[in-house]
Order: C-alpha cells, then structure tokens, then sequence
C-alpha cells in the first residue's frame, strides 16, 4: 500500500479529529456510518451558525487514506455552507490526498456519515436563528 | 532515533517471512560462484563438476544432520512451497487406490491451496480444524483418516502464530495406521530440535531462507521406500525426482545455515526475547497473544489489538518490520486464515501482528518495539472512541469451514 | 602446464553446462544477502520488503531489455527446467479442447521428458525431427500442426550442437494458425541476439547460469493473454503463477548478468575461438563437426571423434572439463538423443565431444586443447588398430523415432 | 565414472598394447571379442612356447577400464600356462584394479577374446615340438 506524504502527515496529527464541546443542547449535530467488510467506521460532529459549519469533527476506526480523508474533510467543511454536508464530494479528497482508487470503497462513508449529520442538523439549525 | 516513524531503517522483527544471510553462509556461498570456485555443474563428471558434487554432498550431511535423518533422502528444491508441492502432489500421485488427504486448516497457503488443486482433480482432503489455541489435536487428526487415506500433512511450527503442533503424538497415530506423514519443518529447523528418526516422520520440507541460509532453496526429505511421482520433469538429477541443475551455491549456503541454526544454541536468546516483548506488551490494555503462549516456538510472538484496524496499526509502526500474518498474503486485506479458525474476529485478525525474532535481534530493539507499540495503540483507540462492538471486539462466534479459506 | 592429465585444474570448456558468475554479478547478489542489504521478503509490504521488490523490479527491466520484452510478462521460477515443464504443462492444462502438443526430437530433456508425462496424462506429442545438420525445417514443423494443436515448442540453439533453429520462420507460421510458440532460449541469451517482440514468440523460458549468472533461478516470459495454469500452488507471489518467496539475491544476478550478457560485445570473442578450435581440429584425420558450422551458436562446438570410444577419449581429455552431451545425461552410457537424430552412429555418437567457450575463456586455452586432443585422438586409434568398422563409422543408416529417445 | 589410480596410470601407457612380432609363421595366435551394444572390442594375441605363454599383446577399442583390464591380463599372462587363456578370471583383473562393478560386462570381452586365442593355439602350440 503506498502512502503520500499528506496521508501521513494527516494520519500522524490528524487535525479535526476528536469531539467537539456543545456551545449549548442541540448544537453540535452528529452523523456515523460503517461498513464492517471494509472494516471502517467514521463518525462525524458538526455544529452549525445559521446557514455556516462553523466546526466538523471526526472519529474512526479505518486505514491511514480513511483517517487522512476524514482529517481533509473536517477542514474543509468548516465555513462552507451546512449544504456542503449533502454535497461533500469525497473523490475531491481522495485526490488532494493521493489516494489510492481501491480506497474509495472506504472514503465514501465520510459521504455517508456527513449526509447522516445534515440530517440531524435540520433542527439543530434551526436554533442559532432563535437564539 | 532510527526506529521512529518514516526514518530510513526499521526495526526488522519479520524474521518469520525471511531472515538476512549469515556471513559464514555468505562465504560458503562465495566459494561457489567464481572461476576460482566450485561454480561448475555438480552433474559433470569432470573434476570440476565433481568438485561441486563433493560440495552438494557435504551440504546433505549438515542438513540431514540438523533434522536427525539419512543425507540420501534429500532432494533439492526451490524452497518449502515447492517441497510442499512436491510432497502432496507427489504421493497423491503415485497412489493408485487411495485418493484422501488429510491436512489442517493451519497449514501455509502452499499445503492449503494445493490440496484444493488436488481437490479439483479428484482427491478427497478432510481439513481438520485447530482449537482456540492455535493446536490441533492429535485426536481429531486421527479421525479424519481413512482407510483409503493416502498421506496426512501436518506443519511443525505454525508461521503466523508460531504454534508448535503435536507432531509426535501424530505421527504415532499415522504410523499406527501405516498412513505416510508429510510435516512443513519450514518453522521449525533452528528454532526447536527436529528429529525425524525420533519423530517417525515420513516427508518433510525444508526451506534456507528463514535460518539464516538463501532464499530460493529448500528440500524435501523422504524416507526411503515412501512412493512418490517427480512434478518437474527432465534430466536425471535427484533421480529423477527434481531435475534441474543444482544450484551449489544456494545448496552450500543451505548446508552451512543448518549447520548453524541450533536451537540449543539460538533458542533461548529468542525465548528472551520473545517473553520480553510479551511482558511489555501487558502492559497495554486489552492486548492478546494469539494461540499459547507456553506452547510457542521461541521466534514468533502473534498479538492481536483489538479496537484499531489493522491497516492504520501497522503504518503506525511503520519503524517496525513486520507482518499481518504471512508475508505471502501482505498485500490481500483479508483477514489471516490461521487466526480465524482459531476464532478471532474479522477485525481483531486484521489487527494482529506477527512479531518475529532472529539471532541478531536485541533487547534494545525490542523495547523501542515495545514503546512504539505503547504510543500507537491508545492513539489510534482514542481516535476511534465511540466505535461500534465489532471494531473492539476479540473473537467472533462464527466457525470457519474449508470454505471461508480464500 | 596445469593442463595436463592429472593436474589441478582443467581448462574449463563446458560453458554451456554452466558458467562460472560474473564478478559484477557477485557484486550485485552480496547486495541482498546480509543485514545491510534487500534482505527483505520482497512480498512483504513494509520499508525493507519493497525495498526489494524494487530490485526485483529493476531486474525484470534488465532481463526483459535482453531479450526484447515486456518486463511484465516474466514469472521467475528455479530454471529453465521449471520454465519449460511450466510453459508445456501449463499452457495444455489451461487448454480445454486442444489436446495436441508439437515439439522436435531434439529439444531439451526437460522438454522432452515433461512431453512423455503429458503423453502419459492423454495429451498428444508429435515429434518432428532435425535434418542431419541438427536443424529443424520449418516445413517438417508446420505439417506437424493439427487443428487441435495447443502449442508448439522449440527451442531456440540447441544446448548440445549449438545449432541456431530457425524461430522468426516457425513463428510466422505459428502465428499465421493462431497457435501459441514456445521457445526455450536457455542457450541463445547472451550468445545471440534474441528479440521476442521481432520474433513473434509467445512464450519463452530463461536460465541465469548460461550467461554468468547464478544457477537456480530462470524465468518463464508468458505474452499477455496466453492462458496459463501454475504448477506449483500457494500463496500469491508473481500473480498465483509461482508461488514461493521470491530470491531477491537470484533474481538480482539474474538481472545483471542478463545486462552484461550482450551477444553483439561478447558474441565475435566466441565465435574466433570456436573457429580457431575448429581449424586446430582440422589437422587430425577423420574429425567432424556435428551440425552446420555456419548455422551455430558462437559458444558451443560439437565435434565427432569416430574409432575412439567415447569414455576414453573424455579420460584421456580430463585435463579439458568437457561434456558428452549435455550434462544432465553426463552420467549415462546412452548415446545422445540428438546426435542419433542427426543420424550419428551410436560409437560416433559416442566419441563426440561438446567443446563451449565463455567470454573468459582464451586462445591460449583453446591451443593447449587441440594440442592434448592432437595427441588423444591418434594414440586411442592406434589402440584399436584392427577393430571392425562399426567402431569407425560416423553415421548409422537408422532412423530414430521418438521410441528411441530413451 | 570413478577411475583408480592403477587404472589411470595403465589407461595413460598400457604394457602389453600392440602387435607381437611374429617369430614364425603359426607361432601367434590372435582371438577378438566385441559387444556392441556396449561399445567394446577387443583383440589379443599369445605366443606359446610349449605349454607356456611367453607374449600376449592386446587392441581395444573400449573404456579405460577396458583397456586397463586388457593391459592386466597381457601382463598376467605372460609366463603362465595356456590353460591360463582359458580359465583367465577378468574379476580379478577388476578387483586388483579397482574397476567399478558395472563394468563387469564389458570386462567379460577379455575371458571371450583369450579364449578365442586359445582355440586357434591348439595348433600352433604344436610347432615348439617340432621345431
Ligand atoms: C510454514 C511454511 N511453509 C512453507 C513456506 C514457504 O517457504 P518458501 O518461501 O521457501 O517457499 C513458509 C514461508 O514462506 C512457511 O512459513
Ligand atoms: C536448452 C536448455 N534448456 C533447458 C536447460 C535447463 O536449464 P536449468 O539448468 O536452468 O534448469 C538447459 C541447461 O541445462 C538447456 O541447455
């Protein structure tokens, strides 16, 4: 398997990885995904202001390109638009980061985690407009 | 510090896939190449081809020493998995009535894949399961015989787990039955002692490259009288049974590494270290040796890590050398076969790793092992909090058929 | 003069039976042989494995730069014994509805042998023979195919007479039928130009140890799209076709003696010796060259001595280190199966001698030759003053047919 | 093949090649054998005097061990008895000189050629008596 430099960069300080302390109830919205035949599982946190991801967080069992892809993701997403959630496109990624094609397989439940985040996120969006 | 991550020269602990060559092999070797040497064909009946035969000649006398068996039973190959080959293969073919084989779920890929070619073609092969431990029980092997059982095979050393099998009580049972036993000493030579005669054992392969001698050079030793058909054919070399020019160097580097590789001698600095690096690896949670521990030979130490995916642990300890497994199936992302029939899960199998040890591994190397290992593990459990059961956990319920080998 | 019968060391005139290796060869094999070095399992994913798979990488480059291929296409196995049972029984295993082999009747033993155990198995062998000047008519082959032809092997120069066979011609007429060629080039690498891609040949086994390199490894170089069974089964080396770890020290020399041995630097330095033997040898009575002068190989000169028994005549030379054939019959009374095809009498046969030069072999060495061949020759004919013509005949009436050939 | 030292120092000059110089006619007697199959021909010839050999000479076309063997017998012979030619052991010959015991078919051409010689000297051994 071989591994470009930003794989391991990212994979030995993987920025945006850990959980993210809630500001208040409601505001931190969460999404995982899974594929036990791959062996990976990612779970991701972000907590919305209004229409902007103001922080994404990660955690995940997976490979080095699954941890670097997540790190990459979490980085990018924070001040995109919550619509980024559903549009993420993880091939972007796995480009930037050098990633081998048979690793897509893998990266694509970073989609599955961040689509399952926008899901929650609809309320939870709802709140910095009332606060 | 020339063990940390990405710096140019790990820390080798893979001396189960391949080991350096010794330097008096190396020298062996030497006087075998040049004009100087004894480079010429040991099948020439010229003085110098003679030269060379002497060579090959005195190679079989240290080789069959070092397994406590005959010099003449010994046919050169190009290593264990063609000794393996050359077995299964060999007797299933001279035998006319018997058509089943029994082996065990254990076996390396080159007893394992070529008993289902053998399968293809009509041979019948009962796979006997190992336990928890790694083991197979000598009692569930004999009743997978037959009587129109032409040949057991059972490996010595396991590779991956470095699990000593029952050979004697096994072979006791074979002969018992007059069934012919064929055991893979691949693991074996240099790490326990081998005694053939004592052991009763009908065939047995045999590989240079893991103590100390060349790769690319094995044998395989039958007992006279044993019935066996040649795969290779053409020439007259090896009796016919392996034709082929002998290479003499490969055989005099062979003869010189077995004559070195004593386990009286070697053994117990590997079981130092071994029991080492196991003590320091206690010291992480939720950290197992895979099979037991007691019953290891003294230069592999498996160790599951259950809670990372074996990919990331591995790239983590990128300033180790070593294996998933079998270097033979590095680059599969499947999980080991040897470890799922002893009933790991999918993912702690993935996140095993075989530590192994030769005579010129240090204490030093295996304490950086160990602390490379100390900061890698809660890391990458730490980043993968929150995970579901099955990333965590050790052994599956799940039994595993001949079927789920591949 | 350390030539003499007796002394120490013979003049070594037996290259083609095996050559000694090539100091740069030496060179590049040291470096992977100790801890310094590529000792790694080159299948094994970590730092020091693919840093021997880069070798092995490089080394594919070399080899197949030689003879004019895709480095892709080799799998590496022990030889060019291994490569040529792997070509013949893999291509027919592989081969549902073709059930037709075609070879010649003077190929290579491990051509020849592994044709009878094909035969053995239900496939069909024709054996189309040489002319008497050792060469095989590409008519006489082409007549030999069949609609139910799965290959075609022939080799390229023909290890006892050195006789180049005509390849570009049999592969025009191979292809035109769409039937795979199999070539055996052990003898014509290095020694003549061989350029696969040129040829149209579609598979093409390969040995080291003719060339300076190391004995025990060789290579099979298969076409994309041939389809082909392994022999040997496990594990998932060289894409499940040999499986085996891979001799990264072998496979090295492999590659650099295959680099070094380039026919158009090397090829004139044989071919004057060879002439000059040949018209040293002139001077003696009744002495033929046993093939097409012209048509040969620049290393390998086949001589017949007729009214001298063969045994005594190699005696009398053991202060020359040469073969009576090929060396993997060297130990048998048999007469060459080559030489009887060419139509030689079993006593000529017999009393035939293969000279074979390497690029350190001298004019010196070849002078001192003639000079003790010179004295030899006359003085055994004087012995045998008297005896009955089938002692001094060159050639039988008799035909050979493949019965005939063991 | 392995050759002993005897047979190579016999193999390099062997006593007893040639021709005898026939002293008168009759007074020689010459019997050949030959296999072959085993690519072996040999010739001998004796001089009797009286009831007593006092030359034997040998050809062959054969191995050295052959024509070491040869060279043996021609030595062993000279001075015995001419019942000798018959009842020559060539195992002997083999034993003294070391010669591999495959041999031994090859060797057996000698007893056929000294007995050939002795049926021809039945008549010429007759000459001494006379003369
Ligand atoms: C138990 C066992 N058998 C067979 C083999 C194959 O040996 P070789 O690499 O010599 O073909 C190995 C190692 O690769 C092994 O560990
Ligand atoms: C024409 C030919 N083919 C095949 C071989 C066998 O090669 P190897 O000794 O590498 O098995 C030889 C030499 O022995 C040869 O001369």
């Amino acid at each position: 398997m071989e591994y470009s430099f930003d794989v391991e960069r990212r994979f030995d300080s993987p920025a945006g990885a850990g959980n993210i302390e809630a500001p208040r109830e409601g505001a931190v919205a969460h999404g995982e995904a899974e594929d036990r035949s791959l062996n990976v599982w990612i779970r991701f946190e972000v907590q919305a202001d209004g229409g902007t991801i103001r922080e994404a967080r990660f955690r995940a069992f997976g490979c080095p390109h699954t941890i670097a892809a997540a790190s990459w993701a979490a980085e990018a997403l924070r001040g995109a638009p919550v619509d980024a959630l559903r549009s993420f496109d993880v091939d972007a990624a796995r480009r930037a980061l050098n990633v081998p094609k048979e690793k897509l397989g893998k990266l694509l439940r970073i989609e599955d985690a961040l689509r399952a985040c926008a899901e929650r996120l609809t309320e939870a969006a709802l709140e910095p407009l009332e606060g | 510090m020339s063990a940390r991550p990405g710096s140019a020269t790990p820390i080798y602990l893979d001396y189960a896939a391949t080991s350096p060559v010794r330097e008096e092999v190396v020298a062996e070797m030497l006087g075998c190449l040049g004009k100087d040497g004894a480079f010429a064909n040991p099948s020439s009946t010229h003085a110098l081809g003679r030269a060379a035969a002497r060579i090959v000649a005195q190679a079989k006398v240290r080789i069959a020493a070092r397994i406590g068996a005959d010099p003449d039973g010994l046919v050169f190959t190009s290593g264990a998995t063609e000794a393996n080959n050359l077995a299964l293969v060999g007797v299933l073919g001279a035998s006319r009535a018997r058509r089943h084989l029994v082996t065990t779920l254990i076996e390396h890929k080159s007893v394992l894949d070529c008993a289902r070619a053998l399968e293809a073609k009509g041979t019948e092969v009962t796979y006997v399961r190992c336990g928890p431990d790694g083991i197979v029980d000598p009692d569930a092997l004999e009743r997978a015989i037959r009587p129109d059982t032409a040949l057991v095979s059972v490996m010595h050393v396991n590779n991956e787990t470095g699990m000593i099998q029952p050979i004697a009580e096994i072979a006791s049972r074979c002969r018992a039955r007059e069934i012919p036993l064929h055991v893979d000493a691949a693991q074996a030579v240099g790490k326990i002692p081998v005694d053939l005669r004592a052991l009763g054992v009908d065939l047995c392969s045999l590989t240079a490259h893991k103590v100390g001698g060349p790769k690319g050079v094995g044998a395989l030793w039958i007992r006279p009288g044993i019935s066996i058909e040649p795969m290779l054919h053409g020439g007259e070399q090896q009796r016919g049974l392996r034709p082929g020019t002998l290479p003499t160097h490969q055989i005099a580097g062979m003869g010189k590494a077995f004559e070195l590789a004593d386990p009286e001698v070697e053994g117990p600095h590997l079981a130092d270290l071994r029991r080492r690096l196991r003590d320091a690896l206690a010291e992480i949670d939720d950290v197992h040796v895979n099979g037991d521990f007691d019953r290891g030979a003294p230069h592999i130490l498996n160790v599951a890590f259950p809670g990372v995916d074996g990919e990331a642990l591995r790239f983590a300890l990128r300033g180790l050398a070593v294996s998933a497994g079998s270097a033979c199936m590095a680059d599969s992302p499947e999980a080991s076969h040897v470890l799922s029939t002893m009933g790991l899960s999918d993912a702690a199998a993935l996140a095993s790793i075989r530590f192994s040890f030769g005579p010129t591994t240090t204490a030093d190397e295996i304490d950086t092992a160990a602390r490379l290992i100390a900061e890698a593990v809660p890391r990458l459990r730490r980043l993968a909090l929150g995970a579901p059961a099955w990333c965590r956990e050790l052994r599956s319920g799940r039994a595993t058929g001949p079927g789920g080998l591949r």
